[in-house]
């Protein structure tokens, strides 16, 4: 078990500073991270889900290194990301990847999709022209693009291909571990399912190890093993897919379940609808982040911030309903 | 706000300090030596001498530094080597024309500006606006001492309608306020319209539409007010272009403003008059900054100056 | 302008094809649509080609001067009239092209060059190096332009080199906000973080991505600010700064003959038209572009 | 249309005035306007010879020209009801004597040694060593005299608070705008007492404004009238140009310690090579003339000289003889202002004739000055645009300041570092002489000498050109360019 | 509840655009009615021409741009023939519209109260003051608590669904009788959604106002309507009542859209995609517009579009399988199991 692990987020924290005022001194935090802790298992899809503004985004980019993180260590093939020099990291990349969410504006529209794609290797000491062009082929066809389409630029291409596009140039280092943040959100849901099963495919071709960041919660339990639920900066649950969708525990993720409208106009549920929005991260009530939300709430939440608890051994949750003394 | 205000004018107070440094620094680093030129041209090297010593100029570079920093904080910015005025007097005269000549001159700019911006923006791809902008960038092209100098020409001289100089009265001021306004008019035309043409396009114009409002109330009301915002941050820009250009223009129109007196400063080595002049320039400068910043609050309330 | 437009009513669906376009082609097209954009760059082509053809067909030496046609009118011999020199002022103009174009271009080209690449870094890596750029910065713009000009050349000296490095100090802080303003913006980009993410060193990112996305604005700038460079030219030929005796520089022509304004208005108004055409040529052309480049690039 | 009869005159001038203390002025348009309210002991008449104004007669120069006598007229009392006597005289000269005040034309009077009082209405001056020039010192404006009791009163500020004898009395001066004069109801001299009620005196930098105001009757005089202007305003019949001829002689100065202008035959043909009836044609609009001596004739011993004729081929001869037949490269220096700049650019090509390239290169006045103030062996001049007008009106500071060693900068303006011994020997003899035959005598030949010496290429000798109304009268420009408008009165 | 009048009659709208380059139809022709209390949703892909059919109702298309066809009666006007001061006096008075981007369909630089004032204000005779009362009251029927002090906030100051909330209150202000929602709540998380949607739910019961839901998530449509519309490539291919259209999909591309979305309650280990991409509209294959991407492509529909036909009572569907002679039994095949 310890041997599979590929990534561990311990205690990550991202605070944003806001600035203010004439000098333009820090005059408070956004916390978009507040000690959050994970692992994720060689070969297997950890889905992190929750709502705008929760962090998930934050999250896999502090991973990657792309923020700076604030506090916390990511130990990735046993080495603490957060401590390696800038350039060290840049090189280390080639080994993480990320697939981004808008399929628009996370590629250049200045340059030929071939150049996107192509564009990683000599960064990564891949210099040989031919050789570049080969393997840029090689990943265009594997993301189910042609090699002549590479030619073109990312204008002409339909959102779904753009996505592909995105995939490739994640692809081409055959990195270890891929972190994708909302990579269908943006897209139709006729070609959602098509980059979903081409995730998949490569997953099981490559061997990958994907960290599937999105709000879309069906999306997610289709293809995630495990399932990480975020509010607020903070994860508030994680489990097995199954177990978290079949028997959520904690009472936020049972609202935004219940929330989902069904594709069945006979289905008599019941529904939670919560009242009230999401607090300002800058700003977040001092007990569970929750409670002002909660239909559950105690007296207690409203001091007291949860701490993860185990469930089982692949079960966790923070909230004090579920406290063990 | 208060607050706000008061705190930009503090933080003035260091990058003022940093100004009076450089242009100090700078003003001696040219050329020139003011008592060669104030003892004037059939003085002999005891004259000059004199001279040297009357205007304080014997002295170490730091001494004088230091003295016209010091007189500078307590109000008092020397004497004018060439007239031997108070500096504070000669600005106190000079101030107002310029500052009343920039501001009609700006008054009419913002108002012709906008107007033919709008009016170019509603008509988007017709011969009107293409006439308007071209109209427009014509006036940015065109080098305002010849633009002045043809006014003169037909208006004073040929017509006789109007007076070739000086600030008597208001006719006095039609002529110069032209030849000074008609380059930020035009600049303000374009930006305007460009400014109205992307807000013109905004989901809330749409919104307004969709209410029921009339086409000149959405312009003039939603899409314009929006459109305002980089318009001001622009014309703020342009009033110290303005400052600049009155040099050129008060001397066509012989405008007994700061931009006369500072060419006849710079030609006379006139130290104490460019220093203050100089540094009232760049207080100008800020406080048009901050004004433009509060207005842009006042227009724009997502914008919290006491945050 | 080449393609036909099918009227409204035509079957639905049915539409001209477009070829698979690159920027650089969609780009050719939509400017090709500028009319005036489009009339702008063929008298800026025209200018050019003055610059290296001028001393062909200028029907006289710019610098001759004839005592015997002193300040005469425009006539069959001299098209534009001659000056107080009794020089043709047509072959004067058409010489001036070459110098004005010079020197508005160099000074352009130089202050273009140190504000773009400032600007970029300054955006790009931020922190104290990108504040003491904006403080500077912000000291530079507290002076008006045709004041800091005129105290660059009163260190410097008169003379057109001079009048270069002058406009070119002038023009940096100006590209430097411009082109650090568009860096921020582009900084955020998701595609500047993807490239980030699969490891492209920062100097590549900035040469590779920001600087092709600041080019476009930095272009349409660049054009506008020939037109500035060349009027900060003239006042400051104007005020004497600039040209020396007798080279046949417009502001320098425009200067020695606002003596004459009322007398022999010519020998003003030719080199005042000249400026005004080039540098309303060069303002159009900057328009057509940035119309052709991104509708969202404000002035 | 004609004017109305007005009483009140406003002159349009090229720059601001300075000051209105006539012994700190260093500027002839200031001593215009000082020159309403004050009167000097002697004064210039319209062809700057000397006469008398607040001194009863002409003073008697003693034989070793050592000391001068004055008698004053009586009955003469300041604007500010001071009596106008001897004290009052030798309060203005121990003003300008002491060091202490460091007024910038104490040096003009530096032969003076002190004042006697010989009773209340003569005055003896006794100098220091011989000076015969003393007269024209005090024609000169800076001899004006201040009201002894305004003197005391306002001390350093008498430059704002000017009080004289003369029939105008000050009102307002708004630096950049105006200067304000209003009739002297009080003043002596009832026979030339002011004629208008006010005069305004407004500074209009642009020429063509200025010509503007005059067409407009903004203005009813304007100074100076560019010639350029002059065919503006021909059409006007309500306009009349003033035109006579200045004491302001153009030339070009070489650096004689320089290469190749240290050989005579260099500078004779760079002479040669100069039209200077072209010159006045092209550069002056025919408002000049040939220059006949090394100053104007307007100066006191003026004689004329055979100058260089408009001659090419002998200057190339020259040109050979002294070795450079293809002649050379020269960087020509000049004041940024339009006129000199064309006076550069004229000399230019003139001299591309005889193979001379000159390169022009201009520099704002204070540059300029600073640049050629330093000692010989820093000067970087080879040859410049300049000019002189002896404000004293005589040939002794025509030369002198210019052409002596001991006037090399920065003790005074030679510039060229000309040196020539025969030359000291004439100019001290006009200097110290009290006889004004042998003055006359030696500034003659040490014209002829300057002349034949050539450190100079003579140039011009402009004309002031006014423009004025045509219903004003008793308004003008006297040689040395300073304005004389006391007896202005309107038809 | 549905009454049989009908409130809104669109016929044979065709929409084109013109562009420098060329001319692009967006929407062709495209017939439906909406009745009087009833609950329209229009479904269908990002660009099939949901958003323009909106907007040519309420005639707020570019207008030198765009060019409609065909005939919209709202309450028995023509609309689109209606001088363009009478098409305002109805916009946002008997029509009224919410838009997608509750960040940005407010305008940033007047207050929440001022907004809604001059929806008001623009329609009813009444004074400032009567406007701002009847405001607070539409404020607090859209849930929106401390009413008077949010009418003085300005949008900036408000979450994404509580600006929502201000639209719709806008939106109802005079009583509309339609109300167009275009995507009302893609925007917004699921939690701020479900609340939108009750809210909507709940003032149409107490409105009765007839309201087209524009969207493009199954689920909303689902929850929220009574009949539907599926669109592709800016045709309708389907129209059908809501319970019938999720259990009986007549058209391979309404079955291929419920099969690609991944269910939330139960798990597939493969989802099944619709291949390839909607075509652009620069390049429409000549017979059905879906041919190129359907797995049940015949000769026939490469060549011809089909028409829009009835399939069942209140059915209608655009496809060569149930064409000619109405061919149910090929349906079967393609309902999901
Ligand atoms: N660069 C930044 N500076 C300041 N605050 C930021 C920055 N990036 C994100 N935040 C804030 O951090 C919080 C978390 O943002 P994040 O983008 O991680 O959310 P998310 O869960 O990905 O949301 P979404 O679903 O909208 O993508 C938000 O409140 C956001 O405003
Ligand atoms: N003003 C316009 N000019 C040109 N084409 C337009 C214009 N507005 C819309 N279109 C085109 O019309 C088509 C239909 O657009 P529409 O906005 O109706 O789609 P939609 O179904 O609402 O999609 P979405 O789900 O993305 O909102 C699109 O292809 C779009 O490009
Ligand atoms: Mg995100
Ligand atoms: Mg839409």
């Amino acid at each position: 078990m310890e041997q599979a692990t590929l990534l561990e987020v311990k205690n990550l924290k991202k605070y944003f500073e806001i600035r203010g005022g004439l000098l333009q001194r820090v005059t408070g935090y956004v916390k978009a991270v507040d000690d959050v802790s994970f692992a994720v298992q060689r070969g297997e899809t950890l889905g992190i889900v929750g709502e705008s503004g929760c962090g998930k985004s934050t999250t896999g980019r502090t991973i990657l290194r792309l923020l700076e993180p604030t506090a916390g260590q990511v130990m990735f093939d046993k080495i603490d990301l957060a401590k390696l020099s800038r350039e060290e990291m840049r090189r280390k990349r080639k080994d993480i990847q990320m697939v981004f969410q808008d399929p628009y504006a996370s590629l250049n529209p200045r340059m030929a999709v071939a150049d996107i794609i192509g564009e990683a290797l000599p960064a990564h000491g891949v210099t040989d022209g031919a050789e570049i062009r080969r393997r840029v082929n090689e990943t265009l066809e594997l993301c189910g693009l042609t090699a002549e389409q590479g030619q073109r630029y990312p204008h002409e291409f339909s959102g779904g291909q753009r996505q592909r596009v995105g995939i490739a140039r994640a692809l081409i280092l055959r990195p270890k571990l891929i972190i994708a943040d909302e990579p269908v959100s943006a897209l139709d849901v006729s070609i959602q399912a098509q980059i979903i099963n081409l995730l998949q495919d490569l997953q099981v071709q490559f061997g990958l190890t994907y960290v599937f960041i999105s709000h879309d919660l069906s999306v997610v339990r289709h293809i995630s093993n495990r399932v990480g639920v975020m509010y607020l900066g903070r994860l508030v649950e994680i489990g097995f897919a199954e177990e978290l969708y079949e028997n959520p525990r904690h009472p936020y993720t049972q609202a935004l379940l219940s929330s989902i409208p069904r594709t069945d106009p006979l289905a008599k549920r019941e529904r939670v609808i919560l009242q009230g929005d999401v607090p300002s991260p800058a700003n977040p009530p001092p007990g569970c982040a929750f409670a002002p939300r909660c239909p559950k709430a105690m007296e207690v939440c409203k001091t007291v911030r949860p701490e993860m608890t185990e469930l089982s051994k692949s079960y966790q949750v923070a909230c004090h309903l579920f406290r063990t003394e | 706000m208060l607050i706000y205000i008061v705190r930009r004018l503090a933080a003035m107070i260091p990058i003022l300090l940093i100004v009076a440094v450089v242009i100090f620094l700078f003003l001696h680093m040219i050329p020139g030596d003011p008592a060669r030129i104030v003892a004037g041209p059939e003085a002999s090297a005891q004259d000059v001498e004199n001279t040297r010593i009357v205007l304080g100029l014997d002295r170490p570079i730091y001494e004088q530094f230091w003295e016209f920093l010091s007189g500078a904080l307590q109000g008092d910015l020397g004497y004018s080597f060439r007239t031997r005025e108070p500096v504070m007097d000669m600005i106190s005269d000079r101030i107002m024309p310029t500052l009343e000549l920039s501001f009609v001159s700006m008054v009419w700019a913002i108002g012709a500006g906008m107007l033919f911006g709008v009016f170019a923006a509603t008509k988007r791809g017709k011969w009107q606006d293409q006439l308007t902008m071209f109209g427009a960038t014509t006036g940015i092209s065109m080098p305002s001492f010849w633009l002045g100098l043809m006014l003169i020409e037909l208006f004073a001289v040929q017509l006789g309608w109007l007076p070739t100089g000086g600030n008597q009265s208001a006719e006095h001021y039609i002529l110069p306020a032209i030849t000074l306004g008609s380059q930020v008019a035009a600049i303000i035309a374009r930006f305007t319209r460009s400014s109205l043409l992307e807000t013109l396009g905004e989901d809330y114009v749409r919104t307004a539409r969709a209410k029921g409002a009339r086409e000149m109330r959405v312009v003039w009301l939603h899409a314009l007010r929006n459109a305002l915002l980089p318009v001001v941050t622009m014309t703020g820009m342009q009033f110290g272009f303005l400052l600049g250009g009155s040099v050129v223009v008060e001397s066509v129109f012989s405008w007994p403003g700061m931009g006369n007196m500072l060419i006849t400063s710079v030609s006379m080595r006139d130290y104490p008059v460019i220093q203050a002049e100089m540094l009232l320039f760049a207080i100008q400068f800020m406080l048009i900054n901050l004004l433009v910043d509060v207005l842009y609050a006042v227009i724009n309330p997502q914008i919290r100056l006491d945050s | 302008m080449s393609q036909s437009v099918t009227p409204v009513s035509a079957a639905p669906g049915v539409t001209i094809p477009v070829a698979a376009d690159s920027p650089a082609r969609q780009f050719m097209r939509r400017f090709s649509r500028q009319k005036l954009g489009v009339a702008a760059f063929v008298v800026l082509v025209g200018l050019f080609l003055l610059t290296f053809i001028g001393p062909v067909i200028s029907p006289y030496d710019p610098i001759k001067p004839d005592y015997n046609t002193l300040l005469q009118p425009p006539s069959a011999g001299h098209w534009l009239g001659t000056d107080e020199f009794g020089r043709d002022i047509l072959s004067r103009v058409i010489y001036g092209t070459r110098i004005s174009i010079a020197v508005s271009l160099s000074s352009v080209v130089i202050g273009s060059v140190i504000g773009t690449f400032v600007g970029l870094t300054a955006g790009y890596y931020g922190g104290n190096y990108d504040s003491l750029v904006m403080r500077t910065c912000d000291v530079m713009f507290a002076f008006p332009g045709i004041l800091q000009a005129i105290a660059i050349i009163a260190i410097l000296g008169p003379g057109l080199h001079n009048v270069v490095v002058a406009v070119a100090i002038y023009t940096v802080p100006q590209f430097i906000r411009i082109i650090r303003g568009s860096t921020l913006a582009l900084k955020n980009m998701m595609y500047i973080e993807a490239a980030r993410s699969v490891g492209i060193p920062d100097r590549l990112i900035i040469w590779k991505h920001i600087f092709p996305g600041t080019f476009s604005i930095a272009l349409v700038y660049f054009t506008m600010r020939i037109g500035t460079a060349i009027l900060i030219a003239a006042s400051l030929s104007f005020l004497g700064l600039g040209a020396q005796p007798p080279l046949a520089e417009w502001g320098a022509m425009l200067s020695s003959g606002r003596e004459y304004l009322m007398s022999a208005p010519h020998v003003a108004l030719f080199p005042g038209l000249a400026i005004l055409i080039t540098c309303l040529a060069f303002n159009l052309f900057g328009d057509g572009l940035r119309d052709a480049l991104d509708r969202k690039i404000v002035d | 249309a004609g004017d109305k009869k007005p009483s009140e005159l406003v002159i349009a001038q090229d720059a601001n005035p300075t000051t209105m203390d006539p012994h700190d002025t260093q500027d002839t348009l200031a001593y215009g306007i000082q020159k309403t309210m004050y009167e000097g002991l002697l004064g210039f008449d319209k062809d700057m010879k000397v006469i008398p104004v607040l001194a009863e007669a002409m003073p008697e120069l003693a034989k070793d020209a050592k000391s001068i006598t004055f008698k004053l007229k009586k009955g003469v009392k300041f604007q500010d009801g001071t009596d106008f006597n001897a004290e009052a005289v030798k309060a203005n000269i121990d003003r300008l004597k002491d060091p202490a005040n460091k007024l910038k034309r104490a040096s003009l009077y530096t032969a003076i040694d002190h004042v006697e009082i010989i009773d209340p209405y003569t005055v003896k001056i006794v100098l220091n060593k011989p000076f015969a020039p003393i007269l024209q010192a005090f024609a000169h404006p800076a001899g004006l005299m201040i009201s002894p009791k305004a003197i005391k009163e306002y001390g350093k500020d008498l430059n704002r608070h000017p009080v004289g004898t003369g029939p105008f009395q000050f009102v307002e001066w708004k630096d950049g705008q105006y200067v304000i004069v209003k009739k002297f109801d009080a003043y002596w001299d009832k026979a030339n007492a002011a004629k208008v009620d006010k005069i305004t005196f407004k500074p209009v930098t642009e020429s063509a404004s200025r010509v503007a105001m005059l067409k407009t009757g903004e203005a009813q005089f304007i100074y100076p009238l560019p010639s350029e202007q002059v065919e503006a305003i021909k059409g006007d019949s309500n306009i009349v140009v003033d035109q006579a001829q200045s004491i302001i002689e153009r030339y070009v100065v070489f650096n004689v310690t320089k290469k190749p202008f240290d050989d005579k035959r260099i500078r004779q043909a760079l002479n040669y090579a100069v039209d200077k009836d072209a010159l006045a044609k092209v550069v002056y609009k025919g408002f000049a003339s040939a220059p006949e001596s090394a100053f104007a004739p307007k100066v006191w011993g003026f004689q004329k000289q055979q100058m260089y004729a408009y001659d090419v081929e002998k200057a190339k001869k020259l040109l050979a003889e002294a070795g450079v037949p293809n002649g050379f490269e020269v960087t020509l220096w000049t004041p940024n202002d339009t006129v000199r700049a064309k006076l550069a650019e004229f000399v230019q090509q003139q001299w591309q004739a005889i193979g001379v390239k000159a390169t022009i290169q201009q520099m704002d006045f204070v540059t300029l000055t600073n640049q050629l103030s330093v000692k010989p062996e820093e000067s970087k001049l080879q040859v410049a645009i300049s000019g002189w007008s002896p404000s004293t009106g005589e040939a002794d500071w025509g030369i002198r300041p210019l052409l002596t060693k001991n006037m090399f900068p920065t003790a005074g303006f030679n510039v060229g570092f000309y040196a020539n011994d025969q030359l000291e020997k004439f100019v001290t003899t006009g200097l110290e002489s009290g006889d004004e035959k042998e003055r006359l005598n030696a500034y003659g030949e040490a014209q002829k000498t300057i002349v034949e010496d050539a450190p100079w290429v003579f140039l011009t000798v402009q004309d002031n050109l006014a423009g004025k109304r045509k219903n004003l009268s008793g308004v003008y420009v006297l040689p040395d360019a300073a304005l004389d408008v006391r007896g202005a009165a309107f038809q | 509840m549905t009454t049989q009048k009908k409130l809104l009659e669109v016929n044979d709208l065709c929409i084109a655009f013109r562009s420098q380059d060329s001319v692009v139809t967006a929407v062709t022709g495209v017939s439906f009615s909406l009745h009087e209390g009833e609950t329209l949703g229009i479904v269908g892909e990002s660009g099939c021409g949901k958003s323009v059919t909106s907007l040519s109702i309420m005639r707020l298309l570019p207008l030198e741009t765009s060019h409609i066809d065909g005939r919209i009666q709202f309450d028995g006007q023509d609309l689109l023939k209606l001088p363009i001061d009478e098409m305002q006096d109805i916009r946002g008075n008997r029509i009224s519209m919410v838009f997608q981007e509750p960040m940005t369909s407010l305008n940033p630089v007047y207050t929440i109260g001022k907004q809604i004032d001059e929806a008001i204000l623009l329609h009813r005779k009444m004074s400032a003051k009567e406007a701002r009362a009847l405001t607070l009251e539409v404020l607090k029927q859209v849930g929106i608590p401390r009413s008077e002090a949010i009418a003085k906030e300005y949008p900036h100051q408000l979450s994404g669904g509580m600006r929502q909330r201000v639209m719709i209150a806008m939106a109802l202000a005079c009583r509309p009788k339609l109300m167009i929602a275009d995507e009302p709540t893609t925007a917004l998380d699921v939690t701020i959604q479900a609340q939108i949607l009750d809210l909507m739910r709940q003032l149409r019961q107490e409105t009765g106002a007839s309201i087209m839901l524009i969207t493009h998530d199954l689920g909303v449509v689902a929850e929220m309507c009574e009949r539907v519309l599926v669109m592709y490539a800016g045709q309708i291919v389907e129209e059908a009542d809501v319970v019938s259209l999720f259990q009986e999909p007549k058209h391979p591309y309404t079955v291929g859209l419920m099969q690609s979305i991944p269910q939330l309650t139960k798990k597939v280990s493969r989802l099944v995609p619709i291949p390839g991409q909607v075509p652009p509209l620069t390049k429409m294959p000549p017979g059905c517009r879906f041919a190129p991407r359907c797995q049940h492509v015949m000769d026939v529909c490469m060549t011809e579009n089909p028409q829009l036909q009835k399939v069942a009572d209140g059915h209608s569907c655009r496809c060569w399988l149930y064409g000619k002679g109405g061919g149910l039994d090929g349906a079967s095949d393609i309902t999901r199991g």
